[in-house]
């Protein structure tokens, strides 16, 4: 390499470490009084997960711009958002909660949506120690249900637990009552993770209070081959399958399932197994197929018909795929954009109508209260749940419904809300609760206030 | 027994499926002693160029076509720009180089055609039939019969004719094969060329499978310990090594994986492997060459 | 024949060649001032720095290091580091949990020293593969080590979610749960890891690992044990990985499972060594540093630069692409890794001096 | 007389089925220099191969200080005293001179991993009587200049020194050089040549040698064996075999 070369190279590095310094130094905050509520999204827009997460960001941005258009945002007090790239992976993760937790240009972070099971767990103790709640719909750990002993976790709505035992309780729907689960077999097939995993002891316990058998059978990571675990399901011959995947291993488990003749339509899949990107890849074979979900698809909800007019038809979405507004995932986003608003809103009644800061918005989360009446005000009657979080119920509604896709769309089957046996859950996670707390020193904190 | 017997048979047909991918490690390995962890990338990206024709309403072998021009041109692209100015450089280099080439290849395939899952119908149909008692996917057989095609087809190439005989050569000895009178970096080319064919077959195969989607890039990982119990240079290798395998892993995850409490396939075909090599360290068909001080 | 699987390898540095007075006195002065810079940065520096950058980008430093010293050194490539880094992690964390008498830095130590154990017995195939093959051959170990962590409860404590989370970390008294006590933690920890790898690479063991790298036939005639070489190459190699995946889990993290240790991190340590440079213990840092450092202002400047102006989508597309570019870009324009492009930068430096 | 120091019985060899040494047999007398001749493909290497262990011989046994082998591990050649240079360059290229050389002492260590590693305990001792040593053979074959150069950048000839310098820093009681003097120019021929005379002179190491060019062979050596095809031809005094018929024939003779 010649010398002048070399030269140029040096130079470039030296220019090079000069971007990085001055860029990240420069999102220092400033003290100024903020007029903007900061509202940072961590994102996967590349990677294996990118198709399931880019329709939730739009159902999320759509929403945010909805009400900073048409409400002229919250009280008075605007959104700001900005993205950060994860790749779902938890490094990355921390890096973006880590780069946004300050605010930004003065702006406080109210709630930070970490997206992603892995990421959420590893932020659990940053959490406490930044006073940032971490709001993780329908993933995160179950056991920070107990507000007490995890203040600032909140796995509102529907928690892997609850999941799993609506997903039970549907089943007894289906055969007519609970009575009639005696003698049943249930398989779980699951993705081979923590997340997989987390739902097994809940699922042990169950059949052993309603009597049916408990099969458990893993998928490893990333679940692109599943022929043995089918041939077991056919050698076992369960009565209904519950399946909890990720990412590609629900196409390919609806897949194998009709390959080895098994009805699709016993097959009941999670919460992340039941979108139109999990169904679609998997062709016709998947028609028949049902899912349990707390954010059923459908574009005819009240909030979309706004959604529609004021963001849509203006050319404000952040939709590319027009198809996909009012499916799972887009609907996914609208939700956790309603929890996050109101519950600044809730906050807002009782700090004052200003930006809120972390701690204030724990306050706020902590006194939620989406009665039936809010949600018809919002127009998410149906779509979203009745749900009333306190310190000692980080969750708040724990029902979803059952869709079953008829080839082109999702259908909703179940009667309504599939409620979990809450009551049976919730002894069980206070336990669990109380055992972290424990191992790491925390002293719970008192429930009244 | 019965179940045995299924578990094995989808086993070896899976196996097949992973042979579909090792193919192209083998191809260009033999060649120009480069490992391309790329070639996921390049199946996805295969796979996502046909369904994006597809869905614009193409005929099939039209943008069967297509895609394939656009998969050899992938191929002879990455050999020129990328491989040729890193020739003579140590073989861990050359992976790491594709692995930079295979973020290439997914960033900018997601830039221009999405990152949407697609489902990739090729008008197979897909319900077990039963033959002897045991129940086999009519897709499963599909896809093995592909394979055999594509072994016989390549074998015809390596073995008649003129650039294969070459091609043949040069993994022995580079100077001899220059005597045949085509050039070294012509038949990088071709092999490139070919690989990026191969990666046509297994993305679409793959695609129907599981849908196309980022998840595709991932089959490499089921290939490697393919290609380390075939051996990096031989096509019938990858073959064995494919059945060994897909064998290997299903009849581990039934019987070994209720003992051990499931998911042992994440690595029983590697622990396979290094047994395997251990006992021929240079694979199953691979050469060891002899030291020489 | 050299391990892997090439004559041609001239990534290689060299210890003890051409002394140059200037050169040398510059290169001490210059990593005494690093030093000091690192020590007082957390005096400037806000979380974010420490927690995202400063942390991380020490900890892969030291992750290459000990790959460095297996690879670069004693010339046995291995996929299997981030395998390592979790039997350092569970070990450490195990030890922390069921021994707590024992303080942090022998907690620690320990934890690198089971994770050398099963270092050994994964560089046992290297007794008899070599090369490409060798390589692969590590995978098994990386995706056994994965599964084991994810499969058996006892090891991350039954946790529902088998992930491990720091217990209090302290040493004689001192909480160091703070960003600046774990950057503290981090940066002893390297720099005497730093300190005794750089010792031991220019003992008679660092030459037996070069003259196997270079020669093993040659090294064997010659009454070099090679086998005993490899497996302390592993050994050493594992202890240095298995700390520094301790104080990923700990130190950077707070609460990991195993997928934080998968295939990605092992090829992501890997590539930092081959762009930092293979037998040098600064290159180690520069490499790190590119792994970490340039995807995150790829995304600063990319959101600076574009961000608004092109989907998010596309830019983070774009973002992947423009890295992979870049790391094949740096494979070709410099052999020897970033280290000989500074090593080069120090000579033509001194030269100025000198006139 | 006293016992030969390396003894070879009925030795073969073969590749792949073809034969490169057959049933072949001879002494090396303690302090002499022995010649291997032969053509090219006659398994002269080979033979050093089998006597240092890196080959396995597919019969026949090999006595060394009265010891009998059917196969010896180079590691255990080499601790016995055997010691060897290369017919290719079998350097370790990217080390300095000094590097090199100090790896031929690494057999002679005795401190342990954790005392390099913490410079404690023997390793400071060793590391200076070692530089010690390395000094003394460096002086002796005239490489002190060279001593910190990477061995890749040196001149051929120097690197057959260092070569040279690697195997004897050991202190071997056997030398084997294959080929020592390939590829050099009558100046560095003649130099290297007074190096094996005086190492053998002065420190009475056998030798055992391979080398082409026959004025060099026949002035340096007391006992030349000559190879063909893998038989032994000729074995004797170099007068004796320059004059034996059969090794003109197969050798002499021949244009090499």
């Amino acid at each position: 390499m010649s010398f002048r070369k070399q030269k140029r190279i040096m130079s470039r590095a030296i220019g090079l470490t000069a971007l990085v310094l001055s860029a990240a130094f420069g999102t220092t905050v400033s003290a100024e009084d903020a007029k903007t509520q900061y509202f940072p999204l961590a994102t996967f827009r590349v990677g294996a997960y990118a198709s399931s997460g880019i329709p939730a960001w739009a159902g999320e941005i759509d929403y945010f711009r909805y009400i900073n258009e048409v409400e002229g945002g919250i009280n008075g007090i605007k959104l700001v958002w900005d993205e950060c790239e994860t790749n779902w992976e938890v490094e990355k993760g921390v890096e973006c909660y880590e780069r946004v937790k300050a605010g930004k240009d003065g702006s406080p972070v109210p709630i930070f949506l970490p997206h992603g099971d892995p990421i959420s767990k590893a932020l659990t103790e940053k959490s406490v120690a930044d006073k940032i709640p971490l709001v993780t719909i329908a993933y995160g750990r179950t056991e920070a249900i107990d507000g007490r002993v995890f203040p600032y976790s909140f796995p509102v709505v529907f928690s892997f637990w609850s999941e799993a035992s609506s997903a039970v309780n549907f089943i007894a729907e289906k055969v007519g009552g609970k009575d009639k689960l005696k003698g049943l077999k249930i398989a779980t097939v699951y993705h081979d993770s923590p997340y997989g995993k987390e739902t097994q002891v809940l699922l042990a316990h169950l059949a052993k209070t309603y009597g049916f058998e408990d099969i458990q059978i893993p998928v490893p990571h990333p679940g692109n081959e599943q022929s043995a675990q089918w041939a077991k399901i056919r050698q076992l011959k369960p009565d209904w399958v519950f399946l909890r995947g990720w990412g590609v291993m629900t196409p390919v488990a609806i897949k194998t399932a009709a390959k080895v003749g098994f009805p699709v339509d016993h097959i009941v899949g999670g919460i992340w197994s039941g979108s139109e990107e999990d169904v679609r890849p998997a062709g016709a074979v998947a028609k028949g197929y049902l899912a349990i979900t707390p954010f059923p698809a459908g574009a005819n909800f009240e909030i979309h018909q706004k959604l529609k007019k004021y963001i849509l038809d203006k050319g404000l979405s952040d939709l590319k795929d027009p198809k996909s507004f009012g499916s799972v995932y887009y609907n996914s986003g609208v939700d956790e954009a309603i929890v996050a608003v109101e519950a600044i809103r809730t906050a807002q009644a009782h700090f004052g109508e200003r930006p809120i800061n972390g701690e204030e918005a724990q306050w706020g989360l902590e006194h939620l209260d989406l009665s039936e009446k809010r949600l018809a005000e919002i127009g998410a009657t149906g779509l979203q749940q009745p749900l009333k979080l306190s310190a000692k119920d980080h969750e708040g509604g724990g029902a979803g419904k059952v869709l079953q896709w008829d080839g082109e769309k999702w259908n909703v089957v179940s009667n309504g809300w599939v409620k979990s046996d809450r009551e049976l859950l919730l002894p069980l996670i206070y336990e669990r609760a109380a055992a972290y707390a424990r191992e790491k020193g925390i002293t719970p904190r008192d429930a009244t206030n | 027994m019965s179940f045995f017997v299924e578990t094995l048979v989808g086993g070896l047909l899976a196996g097949v499926m992973y042979s579909l991918v090792a193919i192209g490690f083998v191809l260009v390995f033999k060649a120009s002693g480069v490992f391309n962890f790329a070639q996921g990338s390049m199946v996805l990206c295969a796979a996502l160029t046909f369904v994006t024709l597809r869905d614009k309403g193409l005929d099939f072998w039209l943008a069967a076509l297509i895609t394939l021009s656009v998969m050899v041109a992938l191929g002879i692209a990455v050999e020129r720009v990328v491989l040729r100015p890193l020739v003579n450089r140590p073989q861990i280099t050359l992976f790491m180089a594709t692995l930079g080439v295979s973020f290439v290849i997914e960033g900018v395939a997601q830039i221009v055609m999405g990152a949407s899952v697609h489902e990739l119908d090729l008008g197979i149909v897909d319900t077990p039939i039963e033959i002897g008692g045991v129940q086999v996917s009519q897709f499963d057989l599909a896809a093995a019969g592909t394979a055999g095609i594509l072994v016989v087809a390549l074998s015809i190439f390596f073995n008649k004719t003129r650039v294969g005989i070459a091609l043949r050569a040069i993994a022995d000895d580079p100077q001899a094969a220059l005597s045949i009178g085509i050039r070294l970096q012509t038949l990088w080319q071709i092999v490139w060329g070919v690989a990026g064919f191969v990666s046509l077959i297994a993305g679409l195969l793959w695609g129907a499978r599981q849908g196309v989607q980022f998840a595709l890039t991932l089959v490499v990982l089921k290939a490697l310990p393919v290609l380390i119990i075939g051996g990096f240079t031989s096509i019938a290798g990858a073959i064995i090594g494919g059945l060994i395998v897909g064998a290997g892993d299903s009849v581990a995850e039934i019987y070994l994986g209720s003992l051990l409490g499931g998911s042992v396939s994440t690595w029983f075909a590697y622990v396979l492997a290094v047994a395997f090599l251990l006992v021929r360290p240079a694979g199953l068909f691979g050469e060891a060459p002899i030291e020489r001080i | 024949m050299s391990a892997i699987g090439t004559d041609a390898i001239e990534g290689f540095g060299t210890t003890g060649s051409t002394a140059q007075g200037t050169r040398d006195r510059l290169r001490v002065g210059s990593a005494a001032v690093l030093l000091a810079t690192l020590v007082s940065i957390p005096l400037m520096a806000n979380d974010y720095w420490l927690n995202a950058i400063l942390i991380p980008f020490l900890i892969m430093s030291l992750t290459a290091l000990g790959l460095n010293l297996l690879m670069g050194y004693a010339g046995q490539a291995s996929l299997g580091t981030g395998g390592f880094m979790s039997v350092g992690a569970y070990a450490t964390y195990n030890l922390l949990l069921r021994l707590p008498e024992l303080p942090l830095p022998i907690s620690l130590l320990l934890g690198g020293i089971i994770s050398g154990l099963v270092g050994v017995v994964a560089g046992l195939p290297s007794l008899r593969i070599k090369g490409f093959y060798l390589v692969a051959s590590t995978l098994a170990t990386q995706f056994l080590l994965e599964w084991l962590f994810n499969q058996y409860g006892w090891f991350s404590n039954y946790s529902t979610s088998s992930s491990i989370s720091a217990p209090r970390l302290a040493v004689f008294g001192h909480d160091l749960s703070s960003p600046t006590g774990r950057y503290f933690l981090t940066l002893a920890t390297v720099v005497v890891v730093t300190a005794v790898a750089t010792r031991l690479v220019r003992s008679q063991t660092g030459r037996t690992w070069m003259a196997i790298r270079d020669m093993d036939t040659a090294a064997a005639v010659i009454g070099i044990p090679v086998s005993a070489g490899k497996l302390k190459a592993f050994f050493v190699s594992s202890l240095v990985i298995g700390i520094a995946g301790a104080l990923w889990a700990f130190a950077y993290l707070g609460t990991v499972d195993a997928r934080s240790f998968n295939l990605d991190r092992s090829f992501q340590v890997m590539f930092a060594i081959i762009i930092g440079g293979m037998g040098s213990i600064s290159g180690n840092y520069l490499g790190a540093a590119f792994m970490i450092l340039l995807p995150i202002l790829l995304d600063h400047v990319g959101g600076g630069l574009l961000g608004g102006a092109i989907d998010a989508g596309q830019l983070e597309n774009l973002q992947r692409a423009l890295f992979g570019a870049l790391m094949v870009w740096f494979l070709i324009k410099e052999p020897r890794g970033l280290a000989a492009l500074l090593s080069r930068a120090w000579t033509q430096l001194a030269s100025c001096f000198d006139r | 007389m006293p016992e030969p120091i390396l003894q070879l019985r009925d030795v073969s060899l073969s590749f792949k089925g073809i034969k490169a040494l057959n049933a072949l047999s001879f002494d090396v007398e303690r302090g002499e220099i022995c010649a291997l001749i032969g053509p090219n493909g006659a398994g002269k290497s080979s033979l050093l191969n089998i006597i240092n262990g890196v080959y396995r011989a597919d019969s026949g046994s090999v006595v060394f200080n009265g010891e009998r082998f059917v196969r010896i591990r180079p590691a255990q050649a080499a601790h016995l005293g055997v010691g060897r240079t290369f017919q290719h360059n079998a350097l370790f290229r990217h080390l300095s001179v000094l590097d090199n050389v100090l790896a031929g002492l690494i057999r002679h260590c005795r401190a342990t991993m954790v005392e390099h590693a913490f410079g404690v305990g023997r390793d400071r001792r060793e590391s200076r009587e070692f530089n010690r040593r390395v000094d003394e053979i460096a002086a002796f074959l005239d490489l002190t200049n060279h001593r910190d150069r990477v061995v890749a950048t040196l001149p051929y000839g120097i690197q057959k020194r260092v070569d040279l310098a690697r195997a004897l820093v050991g202190g071997p009681s056997l030398l084997l050089l294959d080929e020592p003097m390939a590829g050099m120019n009558q100046d560095e021929k003649q130099e290297m040549s007074r190096f094996i005379l005086e190492t053998n002179a002065s420190l009475g190491t056998t030798i055992v040698l391979i080398e082409h060019d026959m004025s060099v062979v026949m002035g340096l050596s007391h006992h030349v064996v000559v190879l063909d095809y893998g038989r032994k031809v000729g074995d004797g005094s170099p007068e004796d075999v320059r004059r034996n018929p059969d090794v003109i024939a197969a050798y002499l003779g021949t244009a090499h």
